[in-house]
């Protein structure tokens, strides 16, 4: 496995001050979606909550692509890509669930 | 050809082309059969010849894996094979178990054969494939084994590639995959469900990896291309082929009692199968396009880079059209199933094979490539034999589909052999399709009998002057 | 820079997708193992039924018919045909042949004594009631 | 240094991306089946959702989450060379798998325990292949996560040479992100 060296250094510095990490943050606003989206679950049904929480899962999907796997700072192609399947993954669902 | 010891891959060719002729002799009468049921009728009912013509294939098919391997081994280990004397006893035993077997089917009631062969004690006849009597069934495991220790222990003396290792494994499944043919409970749900162990272990996933192996050791020496990118390519490919594979075999269990998730577990997988025989095409031409030198049999050339295209359609189109499980609900059980397995099984198995033996042949009579009289015969069964297939696949195709819309659905179904009666013309062109095909048997087997081998000087005074 | 796609990593691939999916069959067919006898009511399988399904082994029937789809298609479907013709009818066919009609498919006269007869429609009865889910689609088979 | 970053190759070794890749769409077509299949028996798979114990995958969604996060600190740190922290955060992130295995037992458990086998209906087909297959990916992940965490004590990773911290933490990521999916889509959509 060779090296990887030229990474440029911008992008792994430490951060300053007192802001969270941005996969802290990430993480925070993960674990907060969870929450409501099962709050979502266990208040009712109905289209709007339904949508709602579909939508704050393919928010959620785009977080883990963007933050934890780290596509935010690689070629754009990739991230289009991830978000495009989410979309498209979504779109199946909300398209099944209308028509049930 | 680099080792003397690779010279007992000879006799393990010749005969499997010998059986491959009786093959398609087999072929051709059951194809009369369908067309005119008396034909040959009592002396040789349809089953036997079904059985003879299957079992032939089989064993041929067997018999070429056999020989590449004794073929390959040892100049991938680049050592002499551990035993040449091994093999060769094998073989005759192996051929002598073969034509036994089909003496056994063609004179003697198959109840019979099975009341002789102690059918009683391990009941194991009566399968589709798997009709040999217990003894054969035994033979060919202790075949096996002899084929296996012998490269085994060529391989753990010389070289150990990817190649090798790849071949000689997927050597061991086949093998141990066969062992399911001794298990046959009473209950017929379970024993359909552990036939599919055997046959889509076999054809859907250990052979696939012998083919790679095979297909890779033709492309490495026929077109000089790094070893590492031949074996990496080979690597994915097969792992593509059990990842699709092993869930696929669900696709077999829609309809014959087992549990119904399969309908969806078997559709997903299956539907993914044909990836590793797009790769495989992929594979094969950019190796071709990669090529560092210009190979003088353009024969075996031709039977390779061919070998993952009919495959693709044989195994991949042909079987994705019938994999998904509301298709397969009308498709399950008529000659559209078995216009797949023509296809694949010639278009995967019986064209490797062809492609090892036309690239080792030239080299194991000691010239590197035939004269190009020779090549153009061969060629010339090649596509003979190719269009043949495909037309017969097409015709089954018909006659698969006539059924599913007749006999499967509508208000009114037709029974069994009123819509067979419809399929005439369908089967009128499977056998002449089949003809076709016997003739290019004929023409590539008589390409052997062209003496004279490639001539450098001879052939480059012919392109200069052009 | 990194490192793209090695050999190793290609065979790792191979080898753990292979046993990843492995496991997952086996476990799949443990199951499938507990489903089965329920669907096919292994629980009426007489001595009368075995015996018939010998008999239709050891004489290939699936030579020519299929029974659920496997087998081959020169010959009509075994898995429903009790429910398509009826015991009765079976005995006095298989008794009946060689038709002998010319050009027509003939079926081989295999000389079963009437318990062996017996034994063949009791097992093929039993596999006229295994829930295939509801394949084939009509009584033709 | 924006435009610099922006043409970065994808994070660890690009034959990890072609499995996660092929791992997304098999999963995108179990969702879309299992979606599909729901057209016809909304009131089934209704009824049966709501059988099962929602807090479960609740409690394993916060855990997955939660480990997913320690193998993006696992990363960070060792792009910094600090190895040490790496191999902590990624114990601690295969501590919270394995949490996640107990919890998807107890489930199993009490699944069974209710009678509920891949044939009781539809949806229980979907749920139990869907989460077994899952809880498959899991245990490859935590395989993977392992050999990972062995060779950064062993010392094989700093701040040049992590490719193969990437290469297990993208893989994890990829369990964490479908299953994200997946409880939305068997415990909370209905």
């Amino acid at each position: 496995m060779s090296s990887i060296e030229n990474r440029p250094a911008g992008s792994v510095a430490e951060p300053q001050g007192f802001l969270p990490k941005p996969c802290t943050a990430a993480w925070a606003a993960l674990i907060g979606l969870a929450l409501f989206t099962y709050r979502l679950g266990a208040y009712g049904s109905g289209r709007l909550l339904m949508g709602a929480a579909l939508c704050l899962t393919l928010l959620k999907g785009q977080l883990v692509v963007d933050y934890f796997m780290g596509l935010r700072s690689v070629r754009p192609f990739w991230r289009i890509a991830m978000a495009a399947y989410l979309i498209v993954v979504g779109g199946v669902i909300a398209v099944a669930y209308l028509s049930a | 050809m680099k080792y003397s010891s690779q010279k007992v891959a000879m006799p393990y060719f010749i005969a499997a082309l010998a059986l491959f002729f009786g093959q398609i002799v087999f072929g051709l009468i059951a194809g009369l059969q369908y067309l005119d049921g008396t034909f040959l009728f009592p002396d040789l009912p349809f089953n036997v010849t079904r059985m003879s013509h299957t079992n032939l294939l089989i064993v041929w098919l067997l018999m070429a894996f056999m020989g590449a391997a004794y073929y390959i081994v040892p100049e991938e280990a680049q050592t002499e094979l551990y035993s040449p004397k091994l093999a060769l006893v094998t073989f005759w035993v192996f051929l002598a178990a073969a034509a036994l077997t089909l003496a056994g089917y063609l004179f003697v009631p198959y109840s019979q054969l099975a009341a002789m062969t102690g059918d009683a004690i391990l009941p194991t006849m009566g399968r589709g494939y798997l009709e040999q009597p217990l003894p054969t069934k035994i033979g060919i495991v202790l075949v096996a084994l002899s084929l296996l220790f012998n490269v085994t222990m060529t391989l753990i003396k010389g070289r150990k590639t990817s190649l090798n290792l790849i071949l000689i494994g997927s050597l061991w499944g086949l093998a141990l995959l066969f062992l399911p043919a001794f298990y046959f409970p009473d209950d017929t749900v379970k024993a359909s469900y552990g036939w599919w162990w055997i046959v889509h272990g076999w054809v859907e996933g250990d052979w696939e990896l012998i083919l790679g192996a095979l297909l890779g050791f033709i492309l490495i020496k026929m077109t000089g291309v790094d070893r590492e990118i031949v074996e990496k390519w080979l690597y994915i490919i097969i792992a593509m082929t059990l990842m699709t594979g092993i869930i696929g075999i669900g696709h077999h269990y829609y309809y014959i009692g087992a549990p119904a998730y399969w309908i969806w577990l078997g559709s997903i997988f299956s539907a993914l199968e044909p990836i590793p025989f797009l790769l495989l095409v992929a594979f094969a031409f950019k190796m071709l396009l990669q090529r560092r030198r210009e190979h003088p049999n353009k024969a075996a050339m031709l039977w390779a880079l061919a070998t993952p295209i009919v495959a693709f359609l044989g195994a991949g189109l042909w079987g994705f059209m019938i994999t998904l499980a509301p298709v397969q609900y009308y498709t399950h059980g008529t000659n559209f199933t078995a216009a797949h397995g023509h296809l694949a099984f010639f278009g995967a198995y019986a064209m490797v094979s062809l492609s090892i033996i036309s690239y080792a042949m030239p080299l194991l009579r000691g010239r590197e490539a035939n004269s190009p009289s020779a090549q153009r015969w061969e060629m010339t069964g090649f596509w003979i034999m190719v269009f043949s297939m495909i037309v017969i696949t097409l015709a089954l195709t018909g006659a698969g589909i006539v059924t599913a819309f007749l006999q499967r659905s509508g208000d009114n179904p037709l029974g069994f052999m009123q819509v067979q009666d419809k399929e005439r013309v369908f089967f009128w062109i499977r056998e002449f399709a089949g003809l076709g095909f016997f003739s290019g048997l004929l023409v590539y087997l008589g390409s052997f009998f062209i003496s004279g081998e490639y001539d450098y000087a001879s052939e480059a005074k012919q392109a200069l002057s052009a | 820079m990194q490192q793209v796609f090695t050999k190793s990593m290609a065979r790792n691939i191979f080898l753990g997708g292979a046993a990843f999916f492995l496991i997952i069959y086996l476990v799949l067919t443990y199951d499938s193992w507990q489903q089965i006898p329920k669907r096919d009511h292994a629980d009426q399988m007489t001595p009368a039924v075995i015996a018939g399904k010998y008999l239709v082994d050891t004489h290939d029937c699936i030579g020519c018919h299929t029974i659920n789809g496997e087998g081959s298609y020169y010959a009509p479907e075994l898995g429903n045909v009790y429910k398509r013709r009826g015991g009765a009818f079976i005995e006095a066919w298989i008794r009946a042949q060689p038709t002998g009609v010319a050009g027509r498919r003939q079926m081989p006269q295999f000389n079963f004594t009437q318990s062996q007869l017996d034994d063949i429609v009791a097992y093929l009865k039993w596999l006229s009631n295994i829930d295939t889910n509801n394949w084939p689609p009509n009584i033709q088979g | 240094m924006k435009t610099a970053s922006s043409a970065q190759p994808l994070p660890g070794d690009f034959a990890i991306w072609v499995f996660i890749f092929a791992e997304l769409l098999v999963f995108g077509v179990l969702f879309s089946a299992y979606a599909l299949s729901r057209m016809s028996n909304a009131g089934l798979f209704d009824a049966s959702q709501a059988t099962l114990n929602r807090s479960y995958g609740l409690v394993n969604t916060l855990t997955l989450v939660t480990s997913s996060y320690f193998v993006a600190r696992a990363t960070r740190a060792i792009r910094h060379g600090r190895s040490a922290a790496c191999g902590r955060w990624l114990g601690g992130a295969l501590a919270l798998g394995a949490l996640f295995l107990a919890v998807k037992l107890l489930e199993f458990h009490d699944d069974f325990s209710r009678g509920i086998t891949l044939s009781t209906n539809l949806f229980y087909m979907f749920y139990l292949s869907l989460t077994f297959f899952h809880f498959m990916h899991v245990v490859l992940g935590m395989v993977i996560l392992g050999f990972v965490a062995y060779r950064t004590y062993a010392g094989a990773y700093d701040a040049n040479r992590y490719t193969g911290v990437e290469t297990g933490a993208s893989y994890w990521h990829m369990v964490d992100l479908v299953w994200i999916i997946l409880f939305a889509l068997i415990y909370v959509l209905h």
